[in-house]
């Protein structure tokens, strides 16, 4: 059994536990622990990455307990690529946090590094309620991140935020519930193997859980109509933390993708395709409606949130439809939104900082400090965001825009894409124009100095767009291969024969 | 190789000129002529291949999986575009040397131009449409930041973002189409799509495809009803108008039209759409030009007009008009280029371009003069000058249009009646400007000639429209013969460029025209009042208008949905989980499984109604709070009982030491708040809530009975097997926890560990102030801690530890176990805390809780870690029975550390989140870090 | 188990019933809060208390050892019963809570 | 004779706690409430004790231990509430 | 050093380890160990919430007066029952108590056992230490519940303590 | 008696979905307890019911399944974690806002949104 899986899930508890004992030493040494064990988290992501890359399931039994008894983490493709995914974007994220950001509370850290666990549990769990846990972990860090950084701005979308998540938690054991009472099973890869059996008034029992199950990823994943609490939450957040969040609804995308392919997936027999019918219209309304709100957002940091639910939507259409090549473009298009969303978070602070009282709010001001580099990252996430060619978000949606079969469908959501892209070119153009270009005389009082870590980490979160260009590539054929992995469930039910270490004497 | 590095040299020096920014205007023009100066040189080589009909083709892989390679291909068509863009755009450089101000950024102007010129070489050498599609956008990029260049400037910025969101939005029309087409013929590769072109015209996609593709090369091209964005983008400094929209940047769309001619052309859709798209924009471009005081102003309309002209000679379908086409393609950028760097120069030298100021220039500046005179006329169609050549063709070409009956009679009546307003707008440029009186205050006086080497570019141009004009075989006839070759696939019909083909019907054609110009400009002050009736509408104002409209309605719309109300987000909730689960539900129906009922036992049946009553209670009277509190421990107890009576006497014990937890949590919260709540719901929308929860409870009843009464077999029989053999303890649901399934512990107390540092955090610097009584009138109480209280307070700590620890050890083979125990003991901190208050308590607990967390969940993880030393997997537990002398055998459990760490975690978390509420007291005077909270 | 022992279990179990009974009337008919208060502190106490003592009885006579849980239960219930019955008390007068018209002597409030 | 005994045991145990109830929403002042909880608490201990005596099993004294515990507990929390208003100061 | 290893509170220390004797099912080696451990250990913990010493003087009077109180509270309950029961309406009366004892711990015993006895409770106790309140639910005459209680209670009380 | 327990879940999901849908938090809160005590039984019904065969080995002859227990275990904890956060996050809610509301005020105001409107130069 290979150690390296728990590694990413190690490292910040030990990291996390180890800041809590340091609530009063100097902020330096905290700062510098917090970041290495975020790098060591990266490093391991990406040896578990090379491992995976061999298109094997590697497991990892807690307790030495065979599947599905014990819980088991589970190596595959695409968990490796959402752990390089997330550790990638903390490691950046967490960098610009030290700026200054991470001031005011002592427990910032900590929190940041068990979100990270929490994140990591829910990518390698081979268990659906150790899911459930995985969600909370994640959750209860990130309520505490939202409220980091005082004032009263957050503490209203904190409490929507918080509640809206306690009621998706209820309903995520309530389906938990159901699915159990009806298989007797948690384990996932037994689920996939036992739904496929499941007869009679069990068949409706286990419907109506899945599909619950689908709302509550539906809510993590802000699906419309479930979407709302997200503009103002992120918008509110401090900027690392926003950052940090860009990945926390492609947990919920992620959900769906493990639960949906793999134990309601084509093999599910009754139960095949379960909610994916629902699935696609609600992603394009997500994505038109993220438009519309971008639109009609007054500040670049609710500009970007609107930009969270519109790459939710263009995630989910494609992958509600089930194609091996829709899923593989799906994923591309997930690295490339997930890290410029996040960079972009980034900027529109920089950017409020020159700002003075105006902040990132789209209105005319004195003219800023930095005005060329910050321009020019905007810029740069912004044409990946809109999509446009030739950085990332192109490609992405070039890849998606294939993926479909002619069909009403396609026209579907090549209009909504295509349409949505060109509205987004014309709030970004809008938005960027006004911030940098339309100044009044007059200057700010006291423009902060722009600290050397806070402006690297937000471009090179930024230049990271660039660099997938440069690998599509590479990483197409891995998401290509990620795709046909998750498709061949039967390979991933073998999981359930590894054989466990040897007893002892 | 070669050519990738055309395409990639002006994006070097994109990067390289801003660094001889410094070294002044001179050197940086320089050294931004050198990288399109050696791309001609690598361009040449190629011109042999080319002459007998070759192609050039470099390409390399990319991204197979999109079917996008870096292909780049070089014929005629190409070529010629990329002579055009390299050689006007070397002019274009040195002009700008002379135009821009020193004070102004030529770093970022020359960057941007050479990358403007490398998308646009990317466009016409591309072998791939998608690699294709790339250039094209990031020329709409480019073009948009170019023509912002003056960011100060109102319609700078709104011209550039209309341009973007035109062409742009284009763009994108243009990528759905290249992906059609693409999908019909399986390959994005140019030589395979151009190959395909009978397949593609036959696919049921060809009209969708085709229009979308129209979409592109109309917006870029400015064909009505597109063409608006153009002459607002004449906002840009004028060596970009020159160099963007007269001869490279609009010629994008045509050159689109000609490369996917023979993939696309030839079908009647095609004509229509192409053709009278560009009769339409012909005439419009050519009619408002005419009324244009602005110079630039004139000169952008007739260009649309001109663009119009090529368009409608491609949407004519025959190969004379597509060569007359790319003919008049050469003919209008150099014209047009050199008119538009002679307009600079005036407004350069006079500081204006409203022409009814600008008169009598002849006398200021003759050299000027005569250059854009010349230029002027070959617009116009003055013969010996190229524009009367392809002009001509054009002429005869509208004639050849053989439409049925009368519509034969359109082409031709257009032709003319364009013809007419072009000889108009031309004369008006020219008397109008150099004639015509004097100048009107002009900012600057006296103006006089440009700088010599200003000049220069413009003379070469006009030189080239003397040269085609009078020896068009020689010096455009193999460029234009292999460019027609490229076009049309092969064979090139025979034409002969000819100064003139004697006297036929082309040539009527064209004297009317000059004769009605002519006319027309002397009676120009009758038609701008004619025109002036209508009022002129600034597109830029109503594009601008329609954004902030469309925002402001997204913005209102969206206010109006996403409203902040929590009530209507959790109601959607609610209502999704209703609506996903209806069918099943329904469809499920109520279902008593094969187990069937069991009887029911009156003791408990009292008691679910107890619990069921107390529910409901608390809901009906949830205004009154503390009542409420009372009865929702109510419903906690009984929920313990439940769980006791169902063979579950851990949960019972948890349930209820939790529930009291939960409960003085409440209360301390409450004394903060309001004792009551206002009602203020609508009693529709109570009755909505009313019935939502009712649903809700149907269901899950629905769902609970079906479930109880259905047999099932779980994994659990191998907990039960092998909780004593494999996990060393009796009690299964404690060996679950902390071995079976101990991940999911570590990650439960993880979550009671952030939670409590996370509340800790958010109480730091928060301050409140208690209402001063109970809200019925009652202030509180001064005293404190009752003697009686306290006296009982004392003994049970050590009572209640010691119970903690019966509890903990035997939780592994007996209920019981580290939460249990945890609780127990925080209960008994807590009722120390009650019973003697804050400070008394704080000074009493000398740990930090910030370090029991710490230490629970160090605990927690060590003992799980400690098996990775033996080579097992994390959280592998191990047990023993050891024998001492005189202790005995007892067993000792790697688990039981494990739980200790849960123990402490508990403990710590608990404690840390009531002392941090409690803390806000105003009677709790502590405030000083040295203490926990 | 021997009949004595069935007896007396029994006679314990009833005995405590009634007490707990008993103390819940009182709960619920005596006119006034303090009134009210007697029930519970005594009766349901003792009440309790009697159930306890048969299932020590019980368990002891099938075999298992000396129950000391219950014991301390009960020890438990008499120790707090007067103090929470106090922390009541003192409450009620706080708030001024009525005592019946014929009580003699009135509450104090600090 | 025994398990008749306990069946009638049981029955007063529900009335009382039905009793308690009633007083509990009855009210008519906070105190009467807390004091019907604080006897239900008791009452719940007896309704422990009779079930491991039916069932013949000792696993659940320890709740009614609890139960004990928790009952004062919240009792005092619940009167100091009434009284002072801040229960942990 | 030492004091870490001392027992502060031997009575305490001696409760706590007999009743774990009884806790853990049948004296073995490993329940004498472990009593003793926590009887060491718990005190050590708590010591500092005990901060006024329990000051006996005749403890061995302890478990007679607990016996009598005992049976009090038994004969307490019937006559309660008795009250409830019966139809006619209570005469109950706040009473004033004047203690005399004045350690803490002796009030609160003294407190408690008026509580669980004949149909009193005790409500309330002044500031001072001076007084005890007390709900009679059914009284004819006050100082008879006084000297009552002063004769059966507190007498004995007073002699324990100080 | 599974009738019983079905309608004892129900009424706990009645309840709790209603206050959770009430617009102040203290309600609020007290229908997400509610909800999680309805929550709680339903996952430990998920095992079936059973009466006197608690999973101690040896205790009985035939055990209740003792997995669902374990799981609302972990439930309860996490559970009273999140209502403890959520408790304290409507208090930084009343000292913010001084006011209780779940949306910090209580009428939703279209003035703000009018006026920052004008503030976008739109
Ligand atoms: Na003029
Ligand atoms: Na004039």
């Amino acid at each position: 059994m290979n150690h390296w899986l728990i590694a990413p899930i190690a490292l910040p508890l030990l990291g996390g536990i180890l800041q809590t004992f340091m609530g009063y030493a100097p902020i330096s040494l905290r700062r510098t622990l917090a970041i290495a064990t975020t790098a060591l988290i990266l490093a391991s992501s990406l040896v578990l990455l090379s491992l995976a890359n061999d298109g094997s399931y590697r497991i990892y039994a807690f307790g030495n307990w065979q599947p599905p008894f014990g819980i088991v983490l589970v190596l595959d493709r695409l968990a490796a690529l959402m752990l390089v995914l997330t550790s990638t974007l903390a490691m950046f994220a967490h960098i610009f946090s030290i700026g200054g950001s991470d001031e005011g509370n002592r427990q910032f850290h900590t929190l940041f590094l068990f979100q990270l666990m929490g994140l990591n549990i829910a990518f390698l769990t081979g268990d659906l309620f150790n899911l459930f846990v995985a969600f909370e972990v994640l959750l209860i860090a990130s309520y505490g991140l939202l409220m980091h950084g005082g004032g009263t701005i957050r503490t209203v979308p904190g409490l929507h935020y918080v509640v809206l998540n306690l009621a998706g938690s209820a309903i995520f054991l309530i389906a938990v519930g159901m699915i159990y009472s009806v298989t007797g099973t948690l384990n996932m890869a037994d689920l996939a193997v036992k739904i496929p059996q499941v007869t009679g008034e069990g068949l409706d029992l286990v419907k109506a859980g899945a599909m619950m199950l689908l709302v509550v990823f539906g809510l993590k994943a802000a699906i419309l109509p479930l979407c709302f609490w997200l503009p103002q939450a992120y918008a509110k957040a401090t900027a690392p933390v926003a950052a940090l969040f860009a990945v926390m609804t492609k947990v919920g995308i992620y959900a769906i993708i493990r639960v949906y392919i793999l134990i309601f997936g084509e093999n599910a027999g009754e139960l095949a395709h379960l909610g994916m019918d629902w699935l696609f219209p609600l992603a394009l309304i997500t994505l038109a409606m993220g438009v519309i709100g971008a639109l009609g957002a007054d500040n670049l940091k609710t500009l970007i949130s609107w930009q969270v639910v519109i790459s939710v939507g263009t995630l989910l259409a494609p992958i509600a439809l089930g194609s091996e090549p829709g899923l593989s473009a799906a994923l591309f298009y997930l690295l490339s939104t997930t890290w410029t969303v996040a960079g972009l978070f980034l900027v529109a602070e920089l950017i409020a900082v020159q700002r003075g009282s105006a902040r990132d709010r789209i209105i005319t001001a004195p003219k800023m400090q930095h005005r060329t580099f910050l321009s020019v990252l905007f810029m740069l996430g912004a044409v990946a965001a809109a999509g446009l060619p030739p950085l990332s978000g192109f490609f992405g949606k070039v890849l998606i825009l294939k993926s479909v079969e002619p069909g009403p469908q396609m026209a579907w959501l090549w209009s909504v894409l295509l349409i949505g892209s060109f509205l987004s070119v014309v709030a970004y153009s809008r938005a960027g124009s006004i911030v940098f270009w339309r100044t009044v005389d007059g200057h700010l009082e006291k423009p902060e100095p722009m600290k050397g870590v806070v402006s690297v980490s937000a471009g090179a979160l930024i230049a990271l767009t660039i660099v997938i260009v440069f690998l599509a590539g590479p990483i197409n054929a891995y998401t290509e291969a990620t795709a046909a992995q998750l498709f061949d469930t039967a390979a991933y039910t073998e999981i359930l024969q590894t054989p466990m270490a040897a007893e002892n004497d | 190789m070669s050519l990738p590095l055309v395409v990639l040299l002006p994006f070097l020096g994109a990067i390289a000129a801003p660094l001889f920014a410094q070294g002044g205007r001179t050197a940086i023009a320089i050294a931004s002529s050198i990288p399109p100066l050696i791309a001609l040189a690598a361009l040449f080589p190629h011109w042999a291949t080319l002459a007998d009909g070759g192609v050039v083709l470099h390409s390399y892989e990319w991204l197979p999986a999109i079917g996008i390679s870096l292909s780049f291909r070089l014929d005629g068509l190409a070529l010629m575009f990329a002579l055009l863009i390299l050689i006007i755009g070397v002019l274009i450089i040195l002009y700008a040397r002379y135009y821009l101000k020193p004070s102004e950024n030529v770093g970022k102007f020359y960057s941007l131009l050479l990358c403007f010129m490398g998308s646009m070489l990317g466009i016409v050498l591309s072998g791939n449409l998608l690699l294709m599609l790339i250039f094209w956008e990031l020329t709409s990029l480019t073009s948009f930041l170019l023509i912002s260049f003056w960011t100060h400037k109102q319609d700078a910025r709104r011209g550039a973002r209309m341009a973007l969101a035109v062409t742009g939005g284009g763009g994108l029309a243009l990528l759905a189409g290249i992906l059609i087409i693409g999908n019909i013929v399986g390959s994005f590769e140019l030589d395979d799509v151009l190959a395909a072109g009978e397949l593609i015209k036959a696919h049921t996609m060809y009209p969708v495809a085709l229009t979308l593709v129209l979409l592109g090369a109309f917006t870029k091209s400015a064909q009505f009803p597109f063409h608006f964005w153009l002459p607002h983008a004449m906002q840009a400094p004028t060596p970009v108008s020159a160099y963007l929209h007269s001869a490279t940047m609009v010629k994008a769309g045509v050159f689109l039209l000609a490369r996917l001619y023979p993939a696309l052309a030839g079908t009647e859709q095609w004509f229509y759409m192409v053709s009278f798209t560009g009769m339409a924009t012909l005439l419009i471009g050519a009619y408002t030009a005419m009324f244009k005081h602005d110079l630039k102003g004139l000169l952008a309309h007739s260009t649309v007009s001109h663009l119009g002209l090529i368009t409608l000679l491609f949407g004519m379908g025959t190969k004379l008009a597509a060569v007359a086409a790319l003919f008049h393609v050469i003919n209008h950028a150099t014209f047009k280029a050199s008119l538009f760097m002679a307009a600079g120069i005036i407004d350069h030298e006079t500081g204006t371009r409203d022409m009814r100021r600008i008169n009598g220039l002849w006398r200021y500046m003759p050299h000027t003069a005569t250059l854009a005179m010349v230029a002027a006329s070959s617009m116009a169609g003055v013969p010996l000058l190229n524009g009367f050549l392809s002009k001509e063709m054009f002429f005869a070409e509208s004639l050849e249009l053989n439409l049925p009956g009368f519509w034969a009679w359109i082409p031709p009546i257009v032709a003319t009646l364009a013809g007419i307003f072009a000889v108009a707008y031309s004369a008006r440029f020219v008397h109008d400007v150099f004639f015509n009186g004097k100048p009107v205050n002009l900012p600057i006086y006296p103006p006089h000639e440009p700088p010599r080497y200003m000049k220069i570019p413009v003379e070469i141009l006009v030189f080239a429209c003397v040269m085609v004009g009078v020896f068009p075989a020689i010096s455009v006839g193999p460029l234009l013969f292999s460019a027609a070759q490229a076009t049309l696939g092969g064979d090139v019909p025979d034409y002969q460029l000819a100064v003139m083909h004697g006297i036929n019907l082309p040539l009527m054609m064209s004297v009317a025209a000059f004769v009605g110009g002519l006319l027309m400009y002397s009676q120009r002050q009758r038609f701008f009042r004619f025109h002036a009736r209508f009022k002129e509408i600034d597109e830029k104002a109503v594009f601008e208008a329609i954004v902030s409209r469309f925002a402001d309605l997204a913005n209102r719309f969206t206010a109006l949905i996403e409203n902040n109300s929590l009530q209507r987000y959790v109601m959607l909730l609610v209502a999704s989980v209703v609506a996903v689960a209806a069918a099943p539900l329904i469809n499920l129906g109520i279902f008593i499984g094969d187990n069937g009922l069991t009887p029911v036992d009156w003791p408990t049946a009292i008691s679910a109604a107890i619990l069921v009553i107390a529910a409901l209670a608390t809901a009906v009277i949830h205004r009154e709070r503390f009542t409420a509190l009372v009865l929702l421990s109510v419903v906690g107890l009984i929920v313990a009982l439940a769980f006791a009576r169902f063979s579950a006497p851990d949960l019972a014990m948890t349930q209820l030491s939790v529930e009291v937890v939960t409960m003085v949590l409440l209360m301390l919260a409450l004394y903060y708040m309001p004792s009551w709540t206002p009602l203020e719901t609508s009693k529709a929308r109570r009755t909505r809530d009313i019935i939502l929860a009712l649903v809700a409870g149907a269901g899950m009843t629905l769902v609970t009975l079906a479930i109880l009464t259905q047999p099932f077999s779980s994994i659990s029989e191998f907990f039960l097997e092998n909780s004593k053999p494999g996990g060393g303890g009796t009690n299964v649901v404690n060996v679950i926890l902390v071995d079976f399934r101990g991940f999911d512990t570590l990650g439960e107390i993880s979550v009671l560990a952030i939670a409590a540092l996370s509340i800790y955090a958010m109480l730091k610097n928060t301050a409140l102030t208690p209402p001063p009584g109970d809200g019925q009138g009652h202030t509180w109480s001064r005293e404190p801690h009752p003697l009686m209280l306290k006296q009982i307070a004392r003994p049970m700590l050590p009572m209640a530890l010691m119970v903690s620890a019966y509890i903990f050890l035997r939780g592994h083979n007996m209920p019981g176990g580290g939460f249990i125990a945890g609780l127990i003991t925080s209960v008994a901190l807590v009722v120390q805390y009650i019973a003697s208050g804050m400070n008394w308590t704080q000074d009493r607990v000398r740990i930090k809780y910030h370090n029991v967390i710490g230490l629970g969940l160090l605990f927690a993880t060590v003992a799980g870690a400690g098996s990775l030393a033996f080579g097992y997997p994390f959280l592998t537990t191990t047990f023993g029975y050891i024998t001492w002398p005189v202790v005995g055998k007892f067993e000792v459990a790697s688990a039981l550390v494990f739980d200790l760490g849960v123990y402490l975690a508990v403990i710590g978390a608990t404690m840390l989140i009531l002392v941090s509420i409690g803390r806000l007291s105003p009677h709790s005077a502590i405030k000083s870090p040295r203490r926990n909270s | 188990m021997s009949a004595f022992a069935e007896y007396t279990i029994s006679a314990l179990l009833l005995l405590g019933g009634a007490f707990t009974l008993v103390g819940a009337i009182g709960l619920a008919r005596l006119p006034d809060f303090f009134t009210r208060l007697h029930g519970p502190t005594k009766a349901t106490t003792v009440g309790v208390g009697a159930i306890m003592l048969s299932s020590v009885i019980y368990f002891s006579s099938h075999g298992h050892s000396i129950g000391i849980s219950e014991i301390l239960i009960t020890v438990f219930l008499l120790m707090t019963a007067p103090v929470s019955a106090n922390m009541l008390a003192k409450a009620a007068m706080h708030m001024g809570v009525k005592s019946m018209d014929n009580t003699q002597g009135n509450p104090w409030d600090q | 004779m025994m398990t008749t005994a306990l069946y009638l045991t049981i029955a007063m145990v529900m009335v009382a706690a039905l009793l308690n109830v009633y007083r509990l929403i009855k009210g008519p002042e906070a105190p009467d409430r807390v004091l019907a909880l604080d006897t239900l608490y008791i009452n719940a201990i007896a309704m422990i004790i009779l079930l491991g005596i039916t069932l013949g099993s000792r696993m659940y004294l320890e709740a009614a231990l609890l139960i004990a515990v928790m009952g004062f507990v919240s009792t005092v929390a619940m009167a100091k509430y009434l009284k002072r208003g801040s229960v942990i100061e | 050093m030492l004091d870490r290893l001392s027992f502060p509170q031997p009575w305490l220390s001696l409760i706590l380890f007999s009743t774990w004797q009884f806790l853990s099912d049948g004296i073995s080696g490993a329940s004498l160990v472990m009593g003793l451990v926590l009887a060491w250990l718990i005190p050590q913990l708590t010591q500092g919430f005990w901060p006024e010493r329990p000051a006996f003087v005749k403890a061995w009077r302890m478990p007679v007066f607990l016996l009598i109180v005992l049976w009090d509270i038994l004969i307490a309950s019937f006559s309660v029952a008795k009250l409830i029961l019966s139809p006619r309406q209570p005469h109950p009366a706040f009473i004033c108590y004047p203690l005399q004892l004045d350690h803490p711990l002796a009030i609160s015993i003294l407190a408690s056992t008026i509580s669980l006895t004949p149909g009193t409770v005790s409500a309330d106790i002044s500031d001072d230490n001076k007084m005890l309140l007390i709900h009679a639910l059914d009284a004819t005459n006050d100082q008879e519940v006084i000297d009552a209680i002063h004769k059966r209670y507190e007498k004995p009380l007073l002699e324990m303590f100080q | 008696m599974e009738l019983i327990f079905a309608l004892v879940i129900g009424a706990l999901t009645t309840s709790g979905v209603y206050l959770l849908l009430r617009a102040r938090t203290f309600p609020v809160v007290m229908g997400l307890t509610l909800l999680s005590y309805g929550v709680n039984l339903f996952l430990f019904a998920s095992g079936r019911l059973s009466a006197g065969q608690q999973p101690i080995i040896g205790s009985t002859e035939i055990y209740a399944d003792p997995l669902p227990q374990a799981l609302v275990l972990t439930a309860i904890v996490i559970g009273f974690a999140m209502t403890a956060f959520v408790v304290v996050l409507s208090l930084r809610n009343l000292a913010d806002n001084e006011d209780d509301h779940v949306d910090g005020c209580p009428p939703v105001k279209p003035a703000d949104n009018k006026q920052e409107q004008e503030e976008t130069g739109k």
